[in-house]
C-alpha cells in the first residue's frame, strides 16, 4: 500500500469510527439501563437524517439548525418506544428486542409511504469541497464529523459524570435495586436513557444525512454494525462501545481497501464472535454474576 | 388405554385424515401454500425444542438453509436420490450446529440471541463470499427435484404434498416425544433453574448443544424440503428478514407448549396470504401485530387456551 | 399432566382446521370478464428492494390504461382490455415461486413483469412448464432452457460492453480501466461483460472487484479503486444510489479521469458534486432523460413524461413524492415489446409470440427499434435489443444529454471472440452456470 | 484415611479471601457440622467444594481423588451433591416430577427410548425408588402437588428429597431446618440421622439452630471469616473459648450453648 493510500485509509478510518460511535453509544446506555435492546435504533437514525431532509431540503432550514431539530424530534420517538414498548417488555430482553423489531418494520414502512421509495432522497452538500490533511483527502462534511463526535462523547461523559441526573443513570445502570432504594425512580431513567438514546441516534442520522443514501432502509445496514460494536464494547459500557466502534472503523477499512466489502463485513462480524468467545462480557464489560 | 389417551389419538388421527383429504378440494395454488406450511412446522417446532431450554438464537433459518446447500450439492455433484440427501442434510445441519454450539455456549439470554445472529451471518457471508460450490450471491440453480416413483411423479404438488406431510409428520413425531420425554423435562429444569440442575448431576452445557444439534437436523430436513421444491436456493432467502417471520410465529403461537409454535405458523400463514392486498403496507401490519402480541399476549395465542406459559415468567439475561 | 396434553394436542386441530375451512372459503375463482388479457407483476413491492419493483408499476399502468382507453388491445381481431395484478415477492426466491404459481393458477396471466435475479432462478421451471412470458429488465436471466423468459429492456449489460468502445474512441490515448459494482446475483455476470469488452478494446483492466451490499462508507473503496492509478472509473451497473456515493468520494478525493457507470441519476450526484466536474470527468451513463429535447417533439418519449406527471407528479391524484426514475419506464419497455408480439401473432400462444418477435425487422420499444438477439451472449435469441442511448452530463443545463444512440449488434459481432473468452475466464458465461 | 479431605483450601473474591487455608477431614459415614457467624464462608465452602466456584488454591479431596476445580455435575456424579439455602426447586413440576428429575444421574432416558417409548420397565423402576424417597421426607400424600403450592418446610424437605433422590454418598444440607416450626425441625432432624445410619451417607451440614447442630453432629467445625477456629466434638467445641469470644453478643453465645 501506498503512503498517500495509507493515509487517506487512516483518515478514512478515523472517520468511520466516529460515525459508528456516534450510533453506538445510544445503543449502549439504552442497553446499560434496565438492557432495552433497540432493535429500531436504525431507525431512529433513519427518522434523524429524514428530519433533515424535511427541514433543510424541502424546508430551506440552515442544515445546522436542521440537525438541531433532529434532536428533540428523535428523543420524543425514544421516549414514546420507552413508554409504549420497553415498559411493558421490562425484564424480557428478548420480548424488548422482538418488540423493536415489529417497530422497525412500521417505522420503515410509514417512511416509504410518507416520502416515497425509489432512489435516496436528494439532499445537497451543505460544505461542499474537500480537506486536504497530509496528502489524504476527506470532505468537509466528513471532516465535520469529527469534531461533532468529539462533542457528542464529551457531553455525554460530562453528563454522566458530573450531572446529578446522569450519575443517577450509571447508578441505575449498575444496580437498579440498589439505585430504586435510593429513591431513584427506575422509570423516570429508563425514559431519560431512551431519550438520550433516541436523541443520539437522531442527531447522527442528521448529521451523516448529507453523506448517506437517504433511504426508508439506510438504518439496516448501520444496526448490525452498531450491535456488533456494543457487543464488542461489552454490552452495557460506553467507554467500551467508543473503543469498539473505532477498531470496527479500522477493521472495515482497512480490510475493504486491501481486499473488498464483504471480507470486511465478515471480519468483522467474525472479530465479534471471536470477542463472544474469548471475553463474553466484552471488552470494557462489566462481569456480571 | 385411558380415556382421553384413546381421545387425544382419535383427534390426531381426524387432524390426519383432514389433511390427507384436503388437498383434492383446496385448489393447486392453495396446495402449494400448504407445502411451504408444512414445511415450516418443522421448522418452529424444532425451534421451540431449542427454546425449551433458554437458548432464543437468531441463525435457525441459516441451519435450514446449511441443510437445504448441503442437500442441493450431494444431489448435483453426487447425483444421490432425495430419500439419501434429505437425512443426510439434516445430519449436515447438525454438524454445523455442532460446530457453532460450543462458541455459543459461553453465551446466555440475549448474549446468546445476538451472538448467534453473528455466527448465523457469518455462515450466509461464507454462501456468498465462496462461489464455488455455494454458488456465490446467485445461489444454486437446477437443484433436482424429487422425481418420480413409479407412476407418481412428485414435480405434482399433490405428490409433493403427501411427501411432506408425511415427513413432517414423522419429524414432529419424534420431536413431541422428544418433548415428553426425560430428555424433554431435562431441556426444560434447565431452563428454569440450571444451577439447581447442574447440582443434581445434569450435564447444562451437554444438554443445551444436544438441544440446539438437535433442533437444527430438523432445521436441516426442513431445508431439504424447501430446496427440492424451489430447485433454487440463494443466500438471501435464509437471511434475517426470513428468520424475524419465524420469530413473528413463534411469538404469536407462544412456546409453553408444543401446539404453540404450530398454532403461530397456522394463523400467520393464512393472514400472511389474506392481507397480500395491503401490498406495501403489509410490514407495517405485521410490525404492529409483533408488538401487540409481544406487549398484550406474551404468553402467545396459546395461552388463551392453556394458562401457563413459561416464555415471560423467568428471564435469563447475561 | 396428560389431560393438559389432550387439551393441547385440541389447539393445533382446531387452529388448522380452521385454517384449512378460511383457505378453501378463499378459492374463490377471480371473476374473469370475457374479453380480458391478465399480466402480472411479479417484484419486491416492500422491503429494501422495493425501490426496484413499486416503480415500475407505474410504467406499466400508463401503458395499459393507453391500450383500454382504445378499447384494449388488438390481437386476432379481437380487442382485449389487459388488467395487471400485483404480487409482492421480497425480492425472495421461494416467494417469487409462488407468486408466479398464484399469477399463474388463480389469475391465468399470460404475461409477468419481474426484475430477474434469483427470483427468475426460482420461477422458470416452472413458468417454463406453463409456457408463461417471464420478462426481467436484465438480460442475464436469458438461458436456453428459459424458452419464454425474455430480457434486455434495462440496457445492461450492452450498455457496460459499448461504454469501453465509447471512451476509447473519443480518448484513444488513456489507458488504464478500473471497474466496480456491487456483489450481488447480476453485478458480477454483467461486470464480466464489461472487462471482456473493456480488454477487446484495449484497455488494461487496473481494478476489477465487487463491494458488499452492506457498505455504508464508500471512502475505502474509491480509496482503493484510486490506488490503481485508473484513466477511467467505470460503475458497471452499480446501484444508482451507491453510484452517487462513489462519484462523491471520486470527487472528494480528487480524482480528474473519466467517470462512467450504467445508470447515473444525475440530480441526485449534483446533490454532492458540482456540475463542473460532472462534465470535466465527461461521466456518461445510458439511462436517457425523456424530456431530453435530443427526442423530438413531438415525441413518445416526451409524452411518457407529461402522462407520469399528471398520473404520479405532486398535486397529482396518484402522487408518489419522487421524481420520476429510469425504473419507472423500465418495465413498460418489455410490456410494450410482448403486446406488440401478440399483436403480431394475432394469439397470445407464447410460441407464435416469439416467433413474430423474432421474425420482426424491428420492434418499436420506447428507446427505439429493436430486435431480437443474443444467441452468443445466452445461448437463445431472446434479448430484446434496442439502441443504446449514451448520455453524458452537461454544466449548462445541470442534467444529462444523449451524445450517442448505438445499435449493438455490428458492434458485438466484431469483437465478439475476445469479450466471450474473458467472460468464460470469468466462469460467468451461461453455459458455466449449471 | 478419610473420605473427604480439604487441604489449605482458600478462595479469593477480588480482594478479600472468603476462605484461607482451611483444612477439613470428614470421615465416612460421619455427621460433620459446620458452624461460624454470618460471613463466616460456611456457604462459599459449600460452593467450592460443589464446583460451584474454582478455588484460588488448596486441595480438595474425596475418595482419593481430587476433585477441585471439576464442574458441579461431574462432583455429582462422582457422589457429593448439596442442597441449597434458597428454597431450590422446580416450580413448575409436581414433587413427584422434582424428585424424578433428580434421579437424572440414574437414568439419563436414552434418545431411542424417548422416540420409540420402549423400556417402560425402567420408568415404573424409578417412579417406585422416587416414591421410596418421598415417602421418606414424609411427603407421600403431596407427591402430585406442584412445587409452588407445597408449605414452606415441605419445599425444605423436597429440597433434601432431591439430593438422596441423586443417591450421594456424601452430602452437604445448607440451613435444611430454616424457617421450619419445632415440630417440623424434629423430623427434619431424625430423618437427616436416618439417612446417614440406613442410607451410609456422609453428612456435612451448615446450620444457624445450635441444638439441631449440637443434637446430631459427630464432630464441628467452626468458621469465623473464612479460617477454621475449632474443629471437635460439640462439647468440646461448646467449651472453646475463641469459640465463645468469636460469638459474642449475649443471645448468640446463648445459642450457642443450646439453652
Amino acid at each position: 500500500m501506498e503512503l498517500t493510500t495509507f493515509i487517506q485509509t487512516i483518515a478514512n478510518s478515523v472517520v468511520a469510527g466516529s460515525i459508528y460511535a456516534t450510533v453506538a453509544v445510544g445503543l449502549a446506555l439504552a442497553f446499560g439501563v434496565m438492557q432495552m435492546a433497540n432493535h429500531a435504533h436504525g431507525e431512529f437514525f433513519m427518522l434523524g437524517a429524514y428530519v433533515v431532509y424535511v427541514f433543510y431540503a424541502l424546508g430551506g432550514m440552515p442544515f445546522p439548525l436542521a440537525v438541531l431539530a433532529a434532536i428533540p424530534t428523535i428523543a420524543i420517538i425514544g421516549l414514546l418506544t420507552e413508554r409504549l414498548i420497553f415498559r411493558p417488555t421490562r425484564g424480557n430482553v428478548l420480548a424488548g428486542f422482538m418488540a423493536t423489531a415489529g417497530l422497525t418494520w412500521v417505522l420503515q414502512t410509514a417512511a416509504g409511504r410518507i416520502w416515497g421509495l425509489a432512489f435516496m432522497k436528494m439532499i445537497p452538500t451543505p460544505y461542499m469541497g474537500a480537506a486536504n490533511i497530509a496528502g489524504a483527502q476527506i470532505g468537509w462534511q466528513r471532516v465535520l464529523i469529527i469534531p461533532a463526535a468529539c462533542i457528542l462523547l464529551g457531553l455525554l461523559w460530562f453528563f454522566l459524570h458530573r450531572v446529578r441526573w446522569g450519575k443517577a443513570l450509571r447508578a441505575c445502570a449498575q444496580d437498579p435495586e440498589a439505585a430504586a432504594l435510593q429513591g431513584i425512580s427506575i422509570n423516570k431513567m429508563t425514559a431519560l436513557a431512551m431519550g438520550i438514546a433516541g436523541a443520539y441516534a437522531g442527531v447522527a442520522g442528521a448529521l451523516l444525512a448529507p453523506i448517506h443514501a437517504v433511504t426508508p432502509y439506510m438504518g439496516r445496514d448501520l444496526l448490525i454494525t452498531a450491535f456488533i460494536v456494543v457487543i464488542v464494547g461489552g454490552m452495557a459500557s460506553i467507554e467500551g462501545a467508543v473503543l469498539a466502534a473505532f477498531l470496527l472503523g479500522f477493521i472495515h477499512t482497512f480490510v475493504t481497501t486491501i481486499f473488498d466489502a464483504t471480507s470486511a463485513v465478515m471480519v468483522g462480524v467474525a472479530f465479534m464472535a471471536f470477542i463472544l468467545i474469548v471475553k463474553p462480557t466484552g471488552l470494557m464489560g462489566r462481569v456480571k454474576a | 388405554m385411558s380415556k382421553h389417551k384413546v381421545l387425544s389419538i382419535i383427534g390426531v388421527a381426524a387432524l390426519l385424515a383432514v389433511m390427507s383429504v384436503l388437498p383434492f378440494f383446496a385448489r393447486e395454488y392453495y396446495v402449494e401454500i400448504l407445502i411451504i406450511f408444512l414445511i415450516n412446522i418443522i421448522l418452529v417446532t424444532s425451534y421451540r425444542l431449542i427454546a425449551t431450554t433458554g437458548d432464543w438464537t437468531l441463525c435457525h433459518v441459516v441451519l435450514m438453509g446449511a441443510g437445504a446447500y448441503a442437500s442441493a450439492l450431494m444431489a448435483k455433484h453426487f447425483g444421490w436420490p432425495f430419500w439419501m440427501t434429505m437425512p443426510l442434510a439434516g445430519a449436515a445441519a447438525g454438524l454445523v450446529g455442532l460446530g457453532i454450539v460450543y462458541p455459543l455456549l459461553r453465551t446466555v439470554g440475549f448474549g446468546f440471541f445476538i451472538a448467534s445472529l453473528a455466527v448465523g451471518e457469518f455462515i450466509r457471508l461464507v454462501w456468498i463470499k465462496f462461489h464455488t460450490p455455494f454458488g456465490g450471491p446467485r445461489g444454486m440453480i437446477n437443484i433436482p427435484y424429487v422425481g418420480e416413483l413409479g407412476p407418481i411423479d412428485f414435480y405434482e404438488a399433490i405428490p409433493y404434498y403427501f411427501m411432506t406431510l408425511m415427513i413432517t409428520s414423522g419429524c414432529v413425531f419424534i420431536m413431541y416425544r422428544i418433548d415428553r420425554s426425560r430428555i424433554g423435562n431435562t431441556f426444560k429444569v434447565i431452563y428454569e433453574d440450571d444451577i439447581l440442575a447442574e447440582s443434581i448431576g445434569i450435564r447444562v452445557g451437554r444438554y443445551r448443544s444436544f438441544a440446539f444439534v438437535l433442533g437444527s437436523f430438523f432445521a436441516g430436513i426442513a431445508g431439504a424440503l424447501l430446496a427440492h421444491r424451489l430447485s433454487a436456493i440463494d443466500p438471501h432467502q435464509f437471511g434475517l428478514d426470513e428468520m424475524v417471520y419465524l420469530l413473528v410465529w413463534v411469538v404469536v403461537g407462544g412456546t409453553a407448549t408444543f401446539a404453540g409454535p404450530v398454532i403461530g405458523v397456522a394463523v400467520m400463514t393464512f393472514l400472511f396470504e389474506w392481507t397480500r392486498p395491503l401490498l406495501a403496507w403489509r410490514p407495517l401490519f405485521f410490525g404492529a401485530i409483533l408488538i401487540g402480541f409481544l406487549i398484550f399476549l406474551p404468553g402467545g395465542l396459546e395461552s388463551l387456551i392453556s394458562k401457563f406459559a413459561f416464555w415471560n415468567k423467568k428471564q435469563k439475561t447475561t | 399432566m396428560k389431560k393438559k396434553g389432550f387439551l393441547k394436542s385440541l389447539v393445533p386441530m382446531t387452529t388448522i382446521l380452521s385454517l384449512v375451512v378460511a383457505l378453501s372459503i378463499m378459492s374463490v375463482p377471480s371473476a374473469q370478464a370475457a374479453e380480458t388479457v391478465n399480466i402480472g407483476f411479479l417484484a419486491a413491492l416492500s422491503g429494501p428492494d422495493a425501490g426496484w419493483g413499486l416503480p415500475g408499476i407505474t410504467g406499466n399502468q400508463i401503458f395499459i390504461d393507453r391500450v383500454n382507453a382504445k378499447g384494449g388491445l388488438l390481437v386476432g381481431g379481437k380487442r382485449y382490455k389487459i388488467k395487471m395484478w400485483a404480487f409482492d415477492d421480497e425480492a425472495t426466491g421461494s416467494k417469487a415461486l409462488q407468486g408466479a404459481r398464484q399469477l399463474v393458477l388463480e389469475h391465468d396471466v399470460k404475461f409477468i413483469s419481474a426484475i430477474g435475479g434469483t427470483p427468475a432462478d426460482a420461477t422458470h421451471p416452472f413458468l417454463s412448464k406453463k409456457k408463461v412470458f417471464y420478462a426481467t429488465l436484465i438480460s442475464t436471466d436469458i438461458m436456453p432452457d428459459r424458452p419464454y423468459l425474455i430480457g434486455g429492456g434495462d440496457v445492461t449489460p450492452r450498455i457496460d460492453m459499448l461504454r469501453p468502445w465509447y471512451h476509447k474512441f473519443n480518448n484513444p490515448n488513456l489507458k488504464r480501466w478500473a471497474v466496480t459494482s456491487q456483489d450481488e446475483t447480476i453485478g458480477r455476470t454483467c461486470q464480466a461483460w464489461e472487462v471482456g469488452s473493456a480488454i477487446a478494446e484495449g484497455w488494461d483492466v487496473v481494478y476489477d472487484k465487487h463491494f458488499s451490499l452492506e457498505t455504508t462508507d464508500f471512502a475505502p473503496v474509491a480509496t482503493a479503486i484510486l490506488a490503481t492509478k485508473p484513466d477511467v472509473v467505470s460503475l458497471n451497473l452499480t446501484w444508482p444510489d451507491y453510484v452517487t456515493l462513489i462519484i462523491e468520494q471520486l470527487y472528494l478525493q480528487g480524482f480528474k479521469g473519466i467517470i462512467s457507470a450504467n445508470y447515473i441519476d444525475t440530480e441526485s450526484v449534483l446533490q454532492k458534486v458540482p456540475a463542473e466536474y460532472m462534465e470535466a470527468t465527461k461521466s456518461a451513463n445510458s439511462f436517457p432523460l425523456f424530456d431530453d429535447p435530443w427526442w423530438g417533439e413531438p415525441s413518445w418519449q416526451h409524452e411518457f413524461i407529461k402522462e407520469w406527471n399528471a398520473k404520479y407528479g405532486p398535486g397529482a391524484p396518484g402522487d408518489l413524492h419522487r421524481k420520476i426514475t429510469g425504473i419507472d419506464w423500465d418495465h413498460m419497455i418489455m410490456l410494450m415489446v410482448w403486446a406488440h408480439g401478440a399483436q403480431l401473432a394475432g394469439t397470445f400462444d407464447p410460441d407464435k409470440i416469439l416467433e413474430a418477435l423474432r421474425a420482426a425487422k424491428s420492434i418499436p420499444t420506447i428507446l427505439g427499434p429493436a430486435v431480437m438477439y443474443g444467441k452468443e451472449m445466452w445461448g437463445i435469441d431472446n434479448m430484446v435489443s434496442p439502441p443504446i442511448p449514451i448520455a453524458e452530463v452537461k454544466a449548462d443545463c445541470k442534467c444529462k444529454r444523449i451524445q450517442a444512440h448505438i445499435k449493438f449488434e455490428e458492434w458485438f459481432e466484431a469483437r465478439k471472440d475476445t469479450i466471450i473468452r474473458v467472460v468464460k475466464e470469468k466462469g460467468q458465461y451461461f453455459d458455466q452456470r449449471k | 484415611m478419610a473420605m473427604f479431605e480439604a487441604k489449605e483450601l482458600t478462595k479469593y473474591f477480588g480482594g478479600l479471601a472468603a476462605l484461607s487455608d482451611l483444612d477439613l477431614e470428614v470421615e465416612a459415614e460421619e455427621i460433620r457440622g459446620i458452624i461460624g457467624p454470618n460471613g463466616a464462608g460456611k456457604t462459599t465452602l459449600f460452593n467450592v467444594i460443589s464446583g460451584v466456584y474454582r478455588p484460588t488454591s488448596g486441595e480438595i479431596i474425596y475418595q482419593g481423588k481430587e476433585i477441585s476445580g471439576l464442574i458441579t455435575s461431574k462432583i455429582a456424579e462422582m457422589g457429593v451433591v448439596r442442597t441449597f439455602q434458597r428454597t431450590a426447586l422446580f416450580h413448575k413440576l409436581t414433587v413427584m416430577g422434582n424428585v424424578l428429575v433428580a434421579r437424572h444421574l440414574q437414568d439419563k432416558g436414552g434418545l431411542f427410548r424417548a422416540i420409540f417409548g420402549t423400556n417402560r420397565r425402567i420408568d415404573i423402576e424409578h417412579e417406585e425408588k422416587a416414591l421410596e424417597i418421598i415417602d421418606f421426607m414424609g411427603l407421600s400424600d403431596l407427591k402430585n402437588e406442584l412445587a409452588d403450592n407445597l408449605p414452606h418446610g415441605h419445599q425444605r424437605s423436597l429440597g433434601v428429597a432431591m439430593a438422596l433422590a441423586a443417591e450421594p454418598k456424601m452430602i452437604m444440607l445448607d440451613e435444611p431446618v430454616t424457617g421450619m416450626n419445632p415440630t417440623e425441625t424434629k423430623h427434619m432432624t431424625d430423618l437427616i440421622r436416618k439417612v446417614r445410619d440406613e442410607w451410609k451417607m456422609t453428612i456435612l451440614l451448615v446450620e444457624h439452630d445450635m441444638k439441631v447442630v449440637m443434637g446430631l453432629c459427630d464432630k464441628i467445625t467452626v468458621l469465623n471469616f473464612g479460617k477454621k477456629l475449632a474443629d471437635g466434638l460439640p462439647e468440646e467445641i461448646q467449651e472453646n473459648s475463641d469459640v465463645i469470644e468469636a460469638y459474642l453478643g449475649g443471645e448468640e453465645v446463648a445459642e450457642l450453648l443450646g439453652e
